[in-house]
């Protein structure tokens, strides 16, 4: 035991200071995608629905409706459209099932 | 085997999970007041039971992770316990295997309240598995979920502002991330 | 009033009551009468037993008048309770009492129950004449009656070939045990030119010292064939199961006893100078006997050889008090050599107690279920609630946990021994501790054998239908209830039954005990007053006191939690099987493992997983124990017998011719040798 | 793959048994008629061999007779298919669970109504009890149902009910494209993401005749090793937890997040997910934090282990526990690091190499004791090996991207050495290019029929958690 007390002496402290400090392992993990908003359109909406292994995304008329609660941030969908990027948010705990599904706007038809 | 264990009852007839707004808003008011009932009783001492409803292992993973030295869950007053009868809070993982409707509900009713329900990782929230003969698709069908946290898999990071959201020591931010970029 | 009217009252009710049965050929009427005159004489006996014990030893008395006992000394009849057996009496009269009330419910009416009962009735009378004989004729003829009748009694049922085994196993080994009674006595009676108990235990001085050693050791090891003392204790066993309920109930509650009295009656009364060693070896055979009884009692799942082993190990507690008493007798510690007579007297009266009361409701239990393994048992509590009370009674009893009547006397018994360093020899100081430290084993081991003999078949879920069926209707509840009461009244009245025990004791070793033992304001100190002191009338009234503690807090915490009603937590599982539960034989498979070396257990084992494609299924286990003694001891032994058996045949042919040479041959050589002298 | 007439089908299966084959799987496809295929994995010539034949009516020639490896197999055909085999002996209940009635979705006809023998039914008799655990278990570890059979010290037998966490996965399959449905093999079994998904590629670019990059395919074997890696820390946590060493336990469970972080850093997501693609790989592995970090990190899980086999708290419960002698796991069909802790030197990466395993061989260790502690000491030993190859494998040169396979039909085998062992893919395609029947065997559903088995030899049942930690299997795999 003296062996592994030692051990742990040496190794010193590796817990995270989060939340109270944030921390920056956070950095590398996937995160969902955000969307620039009125830039996608409405057939590249559907490309991106039909591309969404888990069916977080889908169009709703002129809204391209996104759940982040079924989203895995497999990056799919950034790989695919330039106005999509990730989102850098971690923090995704929700107290209801509603807060997580976000409508963007989607770009106007041409020739209206 | 089938002689040992009996058929399992039909499984629970909720309406699926987004849809129902005043159902829905009804149950959210009761959780936000349950939830200060339980910052208040034990806010800075939990236990919470684990349940597995057919997750991939990958979110058992992470939670073990909960209580190794890089994040180190106790320092925030949370504990781990084996049996429901001294938990506070159930953490759900998978997609609610319909086989497990009895084992489920079992481990809810054998919670003292007030209880917390957190559904963990994209299967728990209807992400990966369509409702089918095998899943329920989302663990709102079957229990009441207090506090949800998207990821495939979730962060141990994610994990915990999850169950601080869930006992009202931080707040919840993802309803004013409007998941927009500018530029 | 009179003891020996009491006891002559008590003789005249069971010589009635037996007729009664006998001649009401069990009609359900004659069978009330019978009982009830018989449970009338028990209550006699009961007074007889304690006036004796009161009043001291009554004088003796001869039929026939004095002149006649001058004159045929053999021939006499002659009587006289003396305040030791006045303890043993007023057990038999409390065990008849019971079994009297419970009998009278218990047994179908028939011819059978007659004549059984009515050997029963002669039984009890043949027990007070044991205990109430005043020469060693009357106490062998006694005793050999009682043996018949028991054996009778175990016969209730002949048609199965294991009641004939059972009852042979009793019968053949008490009537070794009488041979060497009978040449302990013979001794005795040679030696002193006497046969009158009271004369020979007047002059055993001058018997030779070792003459005198011969006959204690060979009184010990006979009655220790009734005492149950390892390794002749094998008929429990075998006889206790097959006995109807108040048999086995008898025969644990006072044939068992009898043997003790009579190791007491040589050790104390007849040979009371006996040296060191004596008491040492009976000391040993004592702790022995305990601590095997209660470890094999471990291993048994039949509800009746367990309580059978339980009694094992109680008279070797009894018999390892005695020990100790003769030791510290031997070292002229003589308050210490009555008071371990009184602690062992005591337990043995606490045994008859609560055992005959356990035997009697596993007689409940196996008429409600009709079976007898504990594994096809549990959950009973539910389904006979009255017999589950007074059973948990007996069981804190013989478990010697306090409420209760086998924690004073075993405490009593653990507080002597610990006086084992004053007999100034340091050995033998040390030898006593390592006995109390056997004892102190066996009683942990019968807390948890009763654990398991209660918690089985009582608690948790019916293993089988006849346990989830099972009812108590038309069981006999009254006999046990008595005994229960009697359980409890033994331990919180301990200062009076101290007093009157005190007394019996003093008029035995001539030692005043009650100033040490008991200095008033109902407190008891053993031995010395500086060692230790305690009072088990406050100590019961204090846990009941304690028990209310809880009840009143959650009384007064009501109103103010909410309480949940949940299934218990199984992990989930859909169904909840009475396999998942532990079996009196898994529960202790630790001392199993443990003592392995005693029982050898042998393990056979079916499970279909074995097959080569990994498939499961099905599993059978079992995990049987060695029955030492017998197949090591005794079975040499019988094969001797019959070998030698074979060389005897011959001169019985059967042939009437030889019969008559044989007849001529005595009567000519008997002719000779009275001419010749 | 060759087709085989029934009549010669069972003779086929005993000559390829005979030879030294080694029954890998065994599984059922299409209807009327189903049709059997036995995968044969011929260690010594390095390559499988698929034998099948087509079944008419209800009954096959039983394989568990002469390859007992089958009989879970059998078992789940059944339960599938509704045909069984021959020798009418009982089956056990595998994955689907025991309310699956008519409705229910099956790969395969449903089972006529069953013969009540066909069930072994699990009956405790004697002296003995049966110890319940589960389906809700510890906290943090998978539902699993274990029946604990146990005589109140030493274990009598051990079953399990493992079909609690069925999903469905290959009955989900059925339809999807290959593409999108690497999405959900990756969770199949998620803590082997990397292998399970490099096998339904792999069958995938097999079935439509298509040969990824050299350099893609070193990525892929990166994921895998650092995937092997970050099991057996993990397995090395688990294995302090059981025995209640938890400062050893902190010691592993830094390396494992410290190799997790790695991962993250590494490929972009700490289990590897998403890193495949058929045809090619989605993501290059940062090489520079690998070449960096790796030989840091592995180097503390080398002195942690270490450390704990100085350990004797540790060490004595892993000796002489949950032995599976060689028999017992050739006899089963075990993989991975408990055949190789019984002596059995399998390994795909050297007995059927698949580039780039073929131009970097790794050297696989081998034990003989077969115990818990000979488990522990090949997973350090592969740890070490795995940082070697990724060494390698980065000089080599990696890359992303790949190409996308034809949508044509065909059908092909896919196989990775996990580190729980050989993880299996099959896979059919219709002429579209759609999955008409895929097959997922990954390692678990091998070893757990060698779990019961380790348990009962001579073990008191607080054994049973260092053996499950010593296997390190899922029950997501064994389910799926």
């Amino acid at each position: 035991m003296t062996l592994w007390f030692l051990r742990g002496l040496s190794r010193g402290v590796v817990t995270t200071r989060y939340p109270a400090r944030p921390d920056q392992a956070t950095a590398l993990l996937p995160t969902p995608p955000a969307f620039r908003p009125g830039a996608i359109g409405p057939e590249e909406a559907d490309q991106l629905a039909a591309l969404c292994p888990s069916r977080a995304l889908k169009r709703e008329g002129a809204e391209l409706v996104f759940d982040a609660g079924a989203c895995t941030a497999c990056g799919r969908c950034e790989q695919a459209s330039p106005a999509v990027r990730e989102s850098g948010h971690f923090e995704l705990a929700a107290t209801s099932r509603r807060d997580l599904v976000k409508r963007i706007p989607l770009k106007p038809e041409a020739g209206r | 085997m089938n002689k040992d264990q009996d058929p399992l009852p039909p499984a629970s007839t909720r309406d699926p999970m987004p849809s129902g707004e005043p159902a829905e808003a009804a149950i959210q008011d009761a959780a936000g007041e349950l939830r200060h009932r339980i910052a208040s009783q034990f806010g800075r001492s939990l236990h919470i039971r684990t349940l597995d409803t057919g997750s991939c292992a990958v979110c058992e993973q992470e939670i073990r992770l909960l209580t190794a030295p890089h994040y180190d869950l106790h320092r925030l007053g949370f504990f781990f316990t084996p049996a429901p009868r001294h938990a506070d809070l159930l953490l759900v993982t998978g997609p609610m295997i319909r086989a497990f409707d009895v084992a489920a509900r079992k481990t809810y009713e054998a919670m003292p309240g007030p209880k917390i329900v957190v559904a963990t990782g994209a299967c728990a929230l209807g992400g990966v598995y369509q409702a089918d003969a095998f899943v329920h698709g989302s663990v709102g069908e079957v229990l009441p979920v207090d506090v949800w946290i998207p990821g495939c898999p979730p962060s141990p990071f994610a994990l915990l502002q999850g169950l601080l959201v869930a006992v009202g020591r931080l707040y919840e931010k993802v309803s004013s991330l409007p998941f927009e970029v500018a530029g | 009033m009179n003891t020996l009217i009491w006891c002559y009252v008590a003789a005249g009710g069971w010589v009635l009551a037996a007729l009664l049965a006998a001649a009401g050929r069990g009609g359900r009427p004659w069978l009330w009468a019978g009982c009830a005159v018989s449970a009338l004489a028990g209550v006699a006996a009961i007074g007889g037993g304690v006036s004796a014990v009161w009043q001291g030893s009554t004088p003796v008395v001869s039929a026939g008048g004095a002149g006649a006992a001058a004159a045929s000394v053999v021939g006499t009849l002659q009587l006289q309770v003396s305040s030791l057996a006045g303890v043993f009496a007023a057990l038999l009269g409390l065990v008849a009492v019971a079994i009297a009330c419970y009998a009278v419910r218990y047994h179908e009416p028939g011819p059978g129950t007659g004549l059984y009962l009515a050997s029963f009735n002669l039984a009890f009378l043949a027990c007070l004449a044991v205990l109430a004989a005043a020469n060693l004729v009357t106490f062998l003829v006694a005793w050999e009656t009682v043996a018949l009748l028991c054996y009778l009694m175990i016969l209730r049922s002949p048609r199965r070939v294991e009641v004939a085994s059972g009852a042979f196993w009793f019968l053949a080994l008490s009537e070794i045990g009488f041979v060497l009674i009978v040449a302990a006595f013979v001794i005795l009676a040679t030696k002193t030119r006497s046969v009158e108990l009271g004369v020979i235990a007047a002059h055993a001085h001058v018997v030779p010292a070792g003459w005198r050693d011969a006959a204690y050791l060979l009184a010990l090891t006979g009655f220790g064939f009734k005492a149950g003392l390892v390794p002749l204790h094998v008929w429990l066993p075998e006889a206790h199961p097959v006995a109807p309920a108040d048999g086995s109930a008898f025969l644990s509650g006072l044939v068992v006893n009898l043997g003790a009295y009579g190791i007491a009656l040589f050790a104390f009364r007849l040979l009371p100078a006996e040296p060191a060693w004596t008491g040492l070896i009976t000391m040993g055979a004592g702790a022995l006997t305990a601590a095997i009884g209660i470890l094999y009692a471990l291993t048994e799942h039949d509800i009746k050889r367990f309580l059978a082993f339980s009694t094992i190990e109680n008279t070797g507690i009894v018999i390892t008090a005695f020990g100790a008493a003769m030791i510290f007798g031997a070292y002229g510690q003589r308050d210490l050599w009555a008071f371990l007579l009184l602690a062992g007297l005591y337990h043995a009266a606490n045994h008859g107690t609560y055992k005959t009361l356990l035997f009697l409701e596993a007689g409940v239990v196996e008429h409600a279920t009709g079976t007898r393994d504990m594994d096809r048992l549990g959950g009973l509590v539910h389904r006979l609630p009255r017999s589950a009370i007074i059973a948990f009674i007996g069981t804190l009893g013989i478990a010697a946990l306090p409420p209760f009547n086998g924690f004073v006397s075993e405490w009593l018994i653990f507080q002597g021994l610990f006086q084992g360093f004053r007999t100034g020899s340091h050995l033998i100081g040390i030898l006593i501790v390592v006995a109390a430290a056997t004892l102190g084993l066996t009683g942990g081991l019968a807390i948890y054998a009763f654990v398991r003999g209660f918690g089985i078949p009582f608690l948790g879920m019916p293993r089988t239908r006849q346990a989830a069926e099972a009812s108590e209707r038309g069981q006999p509840v009254l006999g046990p209830g008595l005994l229960a009461v009697c359980c409890a009244g033994l331990a919180i009245g301990a200062p009076a039954v101290l007093l009157a025990l005190s007394r019996a004791v003093g008029s035995v070793t001539g030692v005043n005990l009650r100033p040490v033992l008991l200095p008033g304001n109902l407190t008891v100190i053993p031995a010395h007053t500086d060692f230790s002191g305690f009072s088990p009338t406050y100590l019961a009234v204090f846990l009941v006191a304690v028990t209310a503690v809880p009840v009143l807090i959650y009384l007064a915490g009501r109103p103010r939690s909410v309480s949940l009603a949940a299934p218990v937590w199984d992990g989930g599982m859909v169904t909840f099987k009475p396999r998942m539960q532990y079996s009196a034989m898994t529960f202790s498979a630790p001392t199993r493992v443990t003592f392995d070396a005693l029982y050898r257990p042998s393990v056979s084992l079916r499970r279909a997983s074995d097959d080569p494609a990994g498939r499961s299924g099905p599993v059978h286990y079992e995990s049987e124990v060695t029955p030492v003694f017998e197949r090591y001891l005794y079975r040499p032994v019988i094969r001797a017998v019959e070998w030698l058996a074979d060389f005897v045949r011959p001169v019985q042919s059967g042939d009437v011719n030889l019969y008559l040479l044989y007849v001529f041959a005595v009567i000519l050589i008997a002719y000779l040798i009275g001419a010749l002298t | 793959m060759t087709a085989v007439l029934p009549a010669r089908f069972e003779l086929e299966a005993a000559e390829l048994a005979r030879g030294g084959g080694r029954l890998a799987d065994m599984f059922a496809a299409g209807q009327d008629p189903v049709t059997l295929h036995l995968v044969w994995a011929l260690d010594g010539e390095r390559r499988y061999v698929i034998t099948s034949c087509e079944i008419s009516g209800e009954e096959y020639p039983s394989l568990s007779d002469l390859a007992p490896a089958a009989f879970l197999e059998e078992c789940e055909i059944y339960e599938q298919f509704g045909i069984r085999p021959a020798n009418g002996r009982p089956l056990n209940r595998v994955v689907l669970p025991p309310h699956a009635g008519p409705g229910f979705p099956r790969l395969g006809r449903q089972p006529e109504q069953e013969p009540a023998e066909l069930r072994a039914a699990h009956t405790v008799g004697g002296h003995a009890f049966e110890f319940p655990f589960g389906p809700v278990r510890q906290v943090g570890v998978e539902s699993l149902y274990y029946g604990l059979v146990t005589s109140g010290e030493e274990m009598v037998d051990l079953y399990l009910f493992t079909w609690h966490k069925h999903r469905g996965l290959e009955w989900r399959l059925q339809g999807q494209d290959p593409r999108a449905a690497l999405f959900t093999v990756e969770r199949a079994e998620g803590l082997s993401a990397v292998a399970m998904g490099w096998a339904f590629a792999a069958a995938v670019e097999a079935a439509a005749g298509l040969e990824p990059a050299a350099d893609v395919q070193r990525t892929r074997a990166v994921a895998l090793e650092l995937e092997r890696l970050y099991n057996h820390a993990a397995a090395t946590a688990a294995l302090c937890a059981a025995t209640g060493l938890s400062v050893g336990q902190s010691a592993a469970e830094i390396v494992l997040e410290k190799l997790l972080r790695l991962n993250a850093a590494a490929f972009g997501h700490r289990y590897l997910f998403g890193v495949l693609d058929t045809g090619g790989t989605r993501r290059a592995p940062d090489a520079e934090v690998l070449r960096t970090e790796l030989p840091r990190v592995h180097d503390e899980l080398r002195r942690a282990a270490s450390a704990l086999l100085a350990t004797n708290s540790f060490a004595d419960r892993l000796e002489a526990t949950g032995i599976v002698t060689a028999e017992q796991a050739g006899r089963l069909g075990l993989v991975g690091p408990v055949a190789r802790a019984s002596g059995i030197a399998i390994d795909t990466r050297l007995t059927q190499p698949s580039p780039p395993y073929a131009s970097h061989p790794p050297a696989i260790a081998v034990r003989k004791t077969g115990d818990v502690l000979a488990r522990f000491e090949v997973m350090q030993d592969e740890a070490a090996e795995s940082v070697r190859l990724i060494g390698e494998l980065l000089d080599a040169g990696t890359a992303s991207g790949g190409t996308e396979p034809p949508a044509r039909a065909g059908s092909g085998l896919g196989w990775a050495e996990s580190s729980r062992g050989e993880a299996l893919a099959w896979v059919r395609l219709d002429d579209r290019g759609q999955i008409a029947r895929a097959r997922l065997r990954p390692a678990s559903v091998r070893n757990w029929r060698g779990f019961d088995d380790a348990c009962r030899s001579q073990n008191v049942f607080t054994d049973v958690p260092i053996i499950e930690a010593s296997f390190w299997l899922t029950v997501a795999g064994m389910a799926r």
